[in-house]
């Protein structure tokens, strides 16, 4: 995909494409209460429902960026919040950990965000996604990482 | 072949030619070093970045005609549900010259050309092999992991090169044409080098010291597809597929869909006997269940089954399967066993 | 087999039985002072006396002691015994007016109006206490000293006893209450406060811990038992007619392997004591709300009497403070404890009905009186002046003149006021019961930060945990009052009934599966799993023998936040509906 | 260190103890094969073949790697020659359910360090004499203070880099990777059944010599060895085009142990850092 | 033309790009709960007249996104508007294939390998012994000689699956029972029958000695699970049947199909190539590696 196609309703701005994933009970219920407080927030961001924080696993964050995503973030309760009492701690663990590993290997950690978004914080969640919005569109294309499939290039290693 | 097919070349005399040829728009491939000493093969677009200073590039020559990735056809799923597929499109035209490849690597294309010609044609490596000409360099200092002479090579063999180069300390070569391509390589090369005297020696054939006899290994191997000398001699493999994968003759490959939603590609990758998952079928039997089964399928295969089907063993003695293993297998000990058994 | 007639009703006794006894059996009723079952009779206090009309000689016997035999016919309420009663009656009452028992059986009686000059004593002389010294415990720690009129029970040489173990037998036997080891005993004998009356008063070592208790069993409080404490008394163990007392027995960790746990471990209230300015703990007039429910109480320390805890009197003005530690951000707990405002409006009614002529006051910050008939009756609290509501906060508590200062806004009458009040009584926060944490993480349920247990939603599922199988009920989930608690509690009952009732459970589809072909059996999804619902499966060939071990998940268990799968190197563990394939999926399709 | 020194001696004389006893079924060691560089396991069945056994500064390999193979868990009791550095990757093994102690006689070798010249790895070493092993064998050689800059010195200097300047090192790195997983098989801590790669439904890492495949893979390789990883540092030293994946791995052991105070191999008994939690663990970086 | 090219063609050097020609799916038929049968027509109505092939030969059939994987052609060769594939959900790519829908393109390479003797069977008794899906190759076969069954002396078929369930190509089954010219004979194993069954209880091989057919010229092509092919064949010997007239299949895994990969070699031969029809007499001669 390229990224610098223009989109199909004539709008020939770039958009990033934001691949978050939202915990069940925390994150995704703030995202809604956002939506039914009527908050806006912009639309780059494509989300992903999973049970919790905790089954996020470095290779879902791998393979959004190969599909093409500028930017990903995982969202889940605050610690101590967690739905399954701990999963958002093991997440914060191993997600910290693989940031710490991309960031070591030269893949920008400013495209790889963390947050906690309580069910009770539309605000906090309509607010964010503008921010993180923001950045990526200054970042621009995640053109360096190599994607699944290349435009027109073949990659014979 | 005409008659004559020895050319002297002054020293300097590869510069000049990638210079030609580069000029000419050509490309070339010829050895490049790498910071951590490694040489291999590349292509360059000047003269100086090629060295001169190694036994053997690390990679074998095959990735030049067999990559190991490559796209076969490319999809793409249309609004109606039609999916257009296109194949991959083939080399490009120009010519390729490789400079710089040892006698054992050629030698493998042999046994390459065998495999990838035989009932069917395969395309892709056809057009590679046939706009490549192969300018292969004489071995001069092989190491004690060499072992191409008891495998019917030679440091100065000349098969499967089109040129093979003698050099000589003083950078001056010898240039065997061996092909009606490498006479074409030398017309063009005319201002570089010149016919040579009927009287120019080739230089003496470095010692190979490695001996075994194929002829008696494969005798062994005739008899011993069950042997307890398989679970011994593969103890100590640990599976990975670095030996196959430096292997000028192994060509095992792997066929892999990769894409997003709409598009994708189906690709070629080098695949290795040595991997456990190799022959496993999706229900879980695994023909070839342990290492054991997967060492005797090298060592079968290179001396016993390629023989058999296609008339020369599939080993061309480089020795970089001694050379990468990590964990110290050694192909000709083996070999060694065997013939003393 | 020994044939009698009481009353006119043909009785069968056996042999060693008495009348009383036997009398007893047929529920009709002897009076007794000095019989006590656990001690031979005596007859000493000729209170039980019954008429032999036939069968033997006819004549007055005493029913504890006189020996059941065939033939007999006997009157317990003739003319004849009634005067007999009246007379000794008369004569323990001119003792005795301090005692309650003999004050009441003189009523009855007709033996008030006495020939004789009153003592003032409590003590009829009956001697049980020494009986039971002497022959059940066995100290013989007081006895009989004196003669005639300077008969008296006492220790020898009216000495501290150094026998006496304070085991209270005495005391229990005696049935005037005239009795009080503390006076003789050389032990200190401490009161036992009564837990359940907030130690307003105290109570025995074996106890029933409060009135309706299930099961209405004593216990025994080894603690305080003189048994456990000193070997000896046994007392309770000798008069207990059901042999139901067995001092060997030991706590036992019980093992049940359960469908369903209820947690209903309720609340309690936060100490007042932090909060300085009011006084509780400092001032002894000043009570928690619990304190004076039990003050109240019919069946409570004080019988239903209100007194100031000071001074006995009655409390003829009273201040009631609300929301002490709920709804304090800063130095309490943030959410209204939800049951202070009605029964503090109880509270002033129970109070007028103590006090007619009392004066109620209550400074509240809200009424919130939520829920069906609430607010008509705080209503009515308001409006029929039980008690005057002054909305606003106590700045403090303090004593002026034997009367507790109250000094407080009135927002709505403006300005300061100033209560001269007799007591305070304050309505602490609820909190939840200490230890509720740890149970929390025994159970792997959740809890919030102020440790009250958590629903696993909600509004869908509000009494059930994260914990399959766990369910919750009352306080322990949030502050509640009875109806609501009581509602939850049946919530989880039907919830923990639907659960066991059936054959098969009934789960979310979303729970993690291995796929055993792949499972390394390295064992960290067991370590991740919050549930504890990774179990070791072993894996046995055809000869039974282990050939592996590997990870296996309860499906009962199992909640599917999927942490497990994420730990597993080789992917072996997936969450249905969050399978691997469809997330990877989903990414494909999402980034379109 | 001398193939025939007093180590090898010692270690001979207690493999074929162990053989000849019939304590153990297979013991694994290093032989000497003509005169490479690199000492070959030796699979001593007998005490005929423990003679074979040498122990010498020429035995850079991890034995470990063959104690989860049913082969040789097919011979019985396993006894292994294992140097300090080996050892933790056995108590990581044993930790993970994959070996039980009982099922292996650990022969421990002091070794003041291996590989001519001396591998960069021992130069930190901590464990030159293995502790917990059945016996050891060999002279007791001191134990140097280690410079703790120097033990992370290779990943420091990649993370002195700006993140562009990393990138185009690693990708210049990846870009030779020939996926021959060379690594992964020589790692005693990769012993999964089925490795991730070969997991194709769905397939998170290509298989692919590209670019992408092998970013997959050596992002994916190393997040698995992340709090567990001992660095032995084989992977790298068997790594036939050289990448130094040691840097990396060395990264995320600096990391846990920074964070968590963590180290790998120390003992069989410790609880893996991915598998438990605190919460005062740092909420950095999170929004 | 397909990169098989036609069976004429099989011996002649022939160009390979490995692109696949693009075939519909006109139906799908459910034969047990994870297998199915794809009816196949190319998209190419030229590829469609031309396409060759014999009884015993494969293709790779591939879901776009998801790869190629190998079956045998399950149709009959006397059948030329379509091919049919049968599919056991068993990995990725059978997992995709069983999610397509009707009217979905796949692609597909073909023919590849050699085939059943038919040269051979001619004037010869017939047995066919089939197991679970194995009967899909045999299918092919069987019905290319009930097209042609002058040419045949007498047909028996004997096919058995674990249970009623486990049973392919149910209607056909019914089909051949009902036909006077071939003798048919069903089994379950033991356990899987249902209360309706009213074929045989038991083992291939043991119901095919009860059955004991006479071994005079006769040729046996066998066809199903390894276990079960193994004690036919046991069976087989007990009933004196030659080797040389026992034909079964080879199912390796395979990549590419013609030769190169590498992957489905037992010993020197190709399954890809040299099978996967083979005479038993001479698998024994190979290292037994399948």
């Amino acid at each position: 995909m390229s990224e610098e196609k223009p989109k199909k309703d004539g709008q020939d701005k770039w958009e990033p494409r934001i691949i978050a994933f939202l915990c069940n009970w925390c994150s995704y219920a703030g995202a809604d209460l956002a939506g039914m407080s009527r908050f806006g927030y912009p639309a780059p961001i494509r989300v992903i429902k999973v049970p919790c924080s905790g089954r996020v696993d470095p290779l879902f964050v791998l393979r959004s960026f190969e599909q093409g995503a500028d930017m990903v973030l995982v969202s889940g309760c605050h610690p101590g919040d967690c739905h399954y009492t701990s999963g958002n701690y093991h997440a914060r663990r191993k997600l910290l950990a693989f940031r710490e590993l991309l960031t070591f290997l030269g893949i920008d950690p400013r495209r790889f965000k963390i947050s906690w978004v309580s069910a009770a914080e539309g605000g906090k969640w309509s607010s964010l996604v503008a921010e993180v919005t923001e950045e990526a569109r200054a970042l621009g294309p995640y053109k360096e990482f190599p994607r699944s499939v290349s435009e027109g290039v073949s990659d014979e290693g | 072949m005409s008659e004559q097919n020895l050319f002297e070349a002054p020293a300097g005399w590869l510069k000049s030619a990638v210079d030609a040829l580069l000029s000419d728009g050509v490309e070339v491939v010829a050895p490049v070093g790498a910071e951590d000493g490694t040489v291999d093969l590349a292509p360059v677009s000047s003269s100086g970045a090629i060295t001169l200073e190694y036994l053997n590039v690390n990679q074998p020559l095959k990735r030049l005609f067999f990559p190991q990735t490559e796209v076969l056809i490319e999809f793409e799923r249309q609004d109606d549900g039609d999916i257009d597929v296109k194949s991959q499109s083939a080399p490009p035209e120009e010519e390729m010259v490789v400079f710089g490849c040892r006698p054992c690597d050629t030698a493998a294309l042999d046994v390459l050309d065998k495999v990838f010609a035989w009932d069917y044609d395969d395309l892709r490596y056809r057009e590679r092999r046939e706009r490549a000409t192969i300018v292969a360099f004489a071995c001069t200092g092989p190491d004690p992991q060499c072992f191409c002479v008891p495998v019917g090579g030679s440091p100065h063999g000349s098969q499967g090169s089109d040129v093979l180069v003698f050099t000589r300390d003083d950078g001056s070569a010898l240039l065997e044409v061996n092909t009606p391509k490498g006479e074409k390589l030398m017309e063009r090369l005319g201002a570089v080098a010149r016919p040579a005297q009927p009287d120019s020696g080739l230089p003496d054939v470095p010692d190979i010291h490695t001996g075994f006899d194929p002829e008696k290994i494969k005798l062994w191997l005739d008899d011993n597809f069950e042997n307890e000398f398989w679970a011994g001699a593969s103890l100590m493999c640990v599976g990975c597929g670095s030996c196959t994968y430096l292997c000028p003759t192994c060509h095992c490959f792997d066929i892999v869909d990769e894409g997003i939603w709409n598009r994708g590609e189906r690709r070629r990758n080098w695949d290795s006997c040595s991997f456990g998952q190799f022959t496993a079928h999706a229900s879980g039997h695994n023909p070839r269940p342990d290492q054991a089964a997967r060492y005797r399928q090298r060592v079968m295969h290179k001396f016993k089954y390629f023989p058999e089907r296609f008339g020369l063993v599939a080993c061309v003695g480089c020795g970089r399967c001694l050379r990468a293993c990590g964990v110290g297998q050694n192909l000709v000990s083996v070999l060694h066993d065997i013939e003393k058994t | 087999m020994i044939k009698l007639t009481i009353n006119g009703n043909e009785a069968e006794a056996a042999e060693g039985q008495t009348i009383l006894d036997v009398a007893r059996e047929l529920s009709i009723e002897i009076p007794t002072l000095c019989h006590h079952k656990a001690i031979p009779p005596t007859g000493a206090c000729r209170i039980c006396v019954v008429e032999i009309t036939a069968g033997a000689r006819p004549g007055l016997v005493p029913a504890c002691a006189y020996p059941a035999q065939d033939g007999l016919e006997i009157q317990t309420d003739s003319e004849r015994v009634r005067e007999s009663r009246r007379m000794t009656l008369q004569l323990l009452e001119a003792r005795c007016p301090e005692a309650k028992v003999i004050q009441e059986m003189a009523a009855e009686y007709g033996a008030l109006d006495l020939p004789l000059e009153r003592k003032d004593e409590k003590c009829i002389m009956c001697g049980l206490c020494v009986r039971v010294c002497k022959e059940i415990i066995g100290p013989a720690a007081t006895c009989f000293a004196g003669r005639g009129p300077e008969r008296e029970i006492s220790t020898p040489y009216k000495l501290l006893s150094e026998v006496c173990i304070g085991c209270g037998a005495c005391a229990f036997v005696c049935p005037t209450e005239a009795i009080d080891p503390a006076e003789f005993c050389s032990i200190a004998l401490e009161k036992i406060p009564n837990e359940f009356n907030c130690g307003l008063d105290s109570r025995t070592p074996v106890y029933i811990p409060f009135p309706q208790a299930v099961p209405n069993k004593p216990v025994i409080d080894r603690e305080n038992c003189i048994h456990f404490r000193t070997g000896g008394c046994g007392a309770c163990k000798t008069v207990c007619p059901a042999d139901a007392i067995d001092y060997d027995m030991e706590d036992k960790v019980v093992e049940e392997e359960v469908g369903a746990i209820v947690v209903a471990t309720g609340y309690q209230l936060m100490d007042p004591a932090v909060y300085e300015e009011y006084g509780y703990g400092k001032y002894p007039d000043v009570v928690t709300s619990m304190e004076f429910e039990r003050m109240v109480s019919a069946s409570g320390p004080t019988g239903g009497g209100l007194h100031r805890p000071s001074n006995g009197e009655l409390p003829k003005t009273i201040v009631f403070l609300q929301c002490i530690g709920s709804r304090q951000e800063t130095d309490g707990k943030p959410y209204c404890s939800k049951i202070c405002c009605m029964y503090t409006a109880k509270h002033t009614i129970l109070y007028k009905h103590k006090v007619h002529d009392g004066q109620a006051f209550v400074f509240y910050m809200d009424v919130r009186s939520g829920g069906k008939n609430y607010e008509d009756f705080v209503r009515r609290v308001v409006k029929e002046k039980v008690a005057t509501y002054l909305r606003g906060r106590v700045s403090k508590v303090f004593p002026r003149g034997g009367k507790l200062m109250v000094r407080g806004a009135d927002t709505l009458g403006g300005g300061q006021v100033e209560i001269a009040a007799d007591m305070v009584v304050l309505a602490p926060a609820v909190v939840p019961s200490s230890g509720v944490q740890e149970l929390a993480q025994k159970l792997r349920i959740g809890y919030d930060q102020h440790d009250f247990l958590l629903e696993a939603h909600p509004k869908l599922r509000p009494v059930e945990t994260n914990t399959a199988g766990v369910f919750l009920a009352g306080a322990c989930h949030s502050p509640m009052d009875i109806p609501e608690s009581v509602a939850q509690a049946s919530a989880a009952a039907s919830k923990a009934l639907g659960l066991v009732t059936h054959e098969r459970l009934t789960r979310e589809p979303t729970i993690a599966v291995v796929d055993e072909l792949t499972c390394n059996g390295c064992f960290e999804c067991e370590n991740v799993c919050a549930y504890k619902a990774i179990e070791r499966k072993e894996i046995l060939d055809k000869d039974g023998v282990v050939t592996a071990v590997l990870a296996h998940v309860n499906e009962g268990l199992c909640q599917g936040c999927g942490a497990c799968g994420v730990t597993c190197r080789s992917k072996s563990l997936e969450v249905e509906g969050f399978r691997d394939l469809q997330l990877f999926s989903a990414i494909s399709a999402i980034s379109r | 260190m001398k193939a025939d020194g007093p180590a090898t001696d010692a270690l001979r004389k207690e493999a074929a103890d162990l053989l000849s006893r019939g304590d153990v079924g297979v013991v694994i060691g290093y032989g000497r094969q003509d005169d490479a560089d690199l000492a070959a396991p030796v699979f001593a069945r007998n005490a005929e073949d423990a003679d074979r056994l040498v122990f010498d500064d020429h035995c850079l390999g991890n034995l470990a790697v063959y104690l989860p193979r049913s082969e040789i868990r097919a011979m019985g009791r396993a006894g292994v020659v294992v140097k300090g550095c080996d050892l933790m990757a056995v108590n990581v093994l044993l930790r993970e359910n994959v070996i039980k102690r009982e099922d292996v006689v650990l022969i421990g070798t002091h070794c003041a360090g291996v590989g001519e010249p001396q591998l960069e790895k021992c130069s930190t070493c901590d464990v030159h004499s293995p502790e917990g092993c059945d016996v050891v064998v060999g002279e007791p050689v001191d134990q140097p203070k280690v410079d703790e800059e120097q033990r992370y010195k290779a990943a420091a200097e990649i993370d002195a880099m700006s993140v562009e300047e990393r990138w185009d090192f690693w990708r210049s790195q990846f870009d030779k990777c020939i996926r021959c997983y060379a690594c992964r098989q020589v790692c005693p801590l990769c012993y999964c059944k089925r490795c991730i790669v070969e997991k194709n439904i769905p397939q998170w890492v290509a298989t692919s010599a590209h670019l992408r495949g092998s970013i997959a893979w050596n992002v994916v390789r190393a997040f698995h060895l992340t709090g567990r990883c001992v660095g032995c540092g084989e992977c790298e030293r068997v790594c036939p085009v050289g990448i130094p994946l040691g840097a990396i791995n060395q990264k995320m052991s600096r990391h846990v142990g920074d964070s968590y105070g963590f180290h790998s191999g120390l003992s069989a008994d410790q609880e893996a850092p991915f598998t438990v939690w605190s919460p005062d663990d740092s909420d950095e970086g999170i929004l | 033309m397909t990169n098989g090219d036609s069976v004429r063609g099989n011996t002649a050097l022939t160009p390979l790009d490995y692109r696949p020609a693009k075939m519909r799916i006109e139906s799908i038929t459910d034969e047990t709960s994870d297998i199915k049968t794809f009816r196949l027509t190319f998209c190419d109505q030229d590829q469609n007249e031309q396409f060759e092939f014999r009884a015993g030969q494969f293709g790779l059939y591939s879901v776009f996104g998801s790869g190629e994987a190998t079956f045998c052609i399950a149709s009959s060769p006397t059948r030329r508007d379509y091919i049919e594939c049968s599919v056991k959900r068993v990995g990725r790519v059978t997992n995709d294939l069983h999610e397509c829908n009707e009217g979905d393109i796949i692609g597909f390479r073909g023919p590849y390998g050699n085939w059943f003797p038919l040269d051979e069977m001619e004037g010869k008794n017939l047995l066919f012994v089939g197991g679970g899906i194995g009967l899909a190759p045999l299918r092919s076969l069987i019905w290319n000689c009930l097209d042609l069954r002058d040419k045949f002396a007498d047909i028996l078929i004997l096919y058995g699956a674990r249970t009623v369930a486990d049973l392919v190509y149910k209607e056909e089954l019914k089909t051949w029972r009902e036909r006077d010219d071939v003798k048919t004979i069903y089994t379950v194993d033991p356990g899987g029958e249902t209360p309706d069954w009213d074929g045989e209880v038991g083992l291939v091989p043991v119901v095919l000695e009860k059955e004991n057919p006479s071994p005079e010229n006769t040729i046996v092509i066998a066809c199903g699970p390894p276990i079960m092919i193994k004690f036919a064949l046991f069976s087989m010997r007990k009933l004196g049947f030659p080797f040389e007239s026992v034909y079964t299949t080879l199912e390796n895994r395979m990549k590419c199909g013609v030769g190169k990969c590498g992957r489905c070699n037992v010993g020197n031969r190709y399954v890809c190539k040299d099978g996967p029809v083979f005479r038993y007499s001479d698998l024994l001669l190979l290292p037994q590696e399948f």
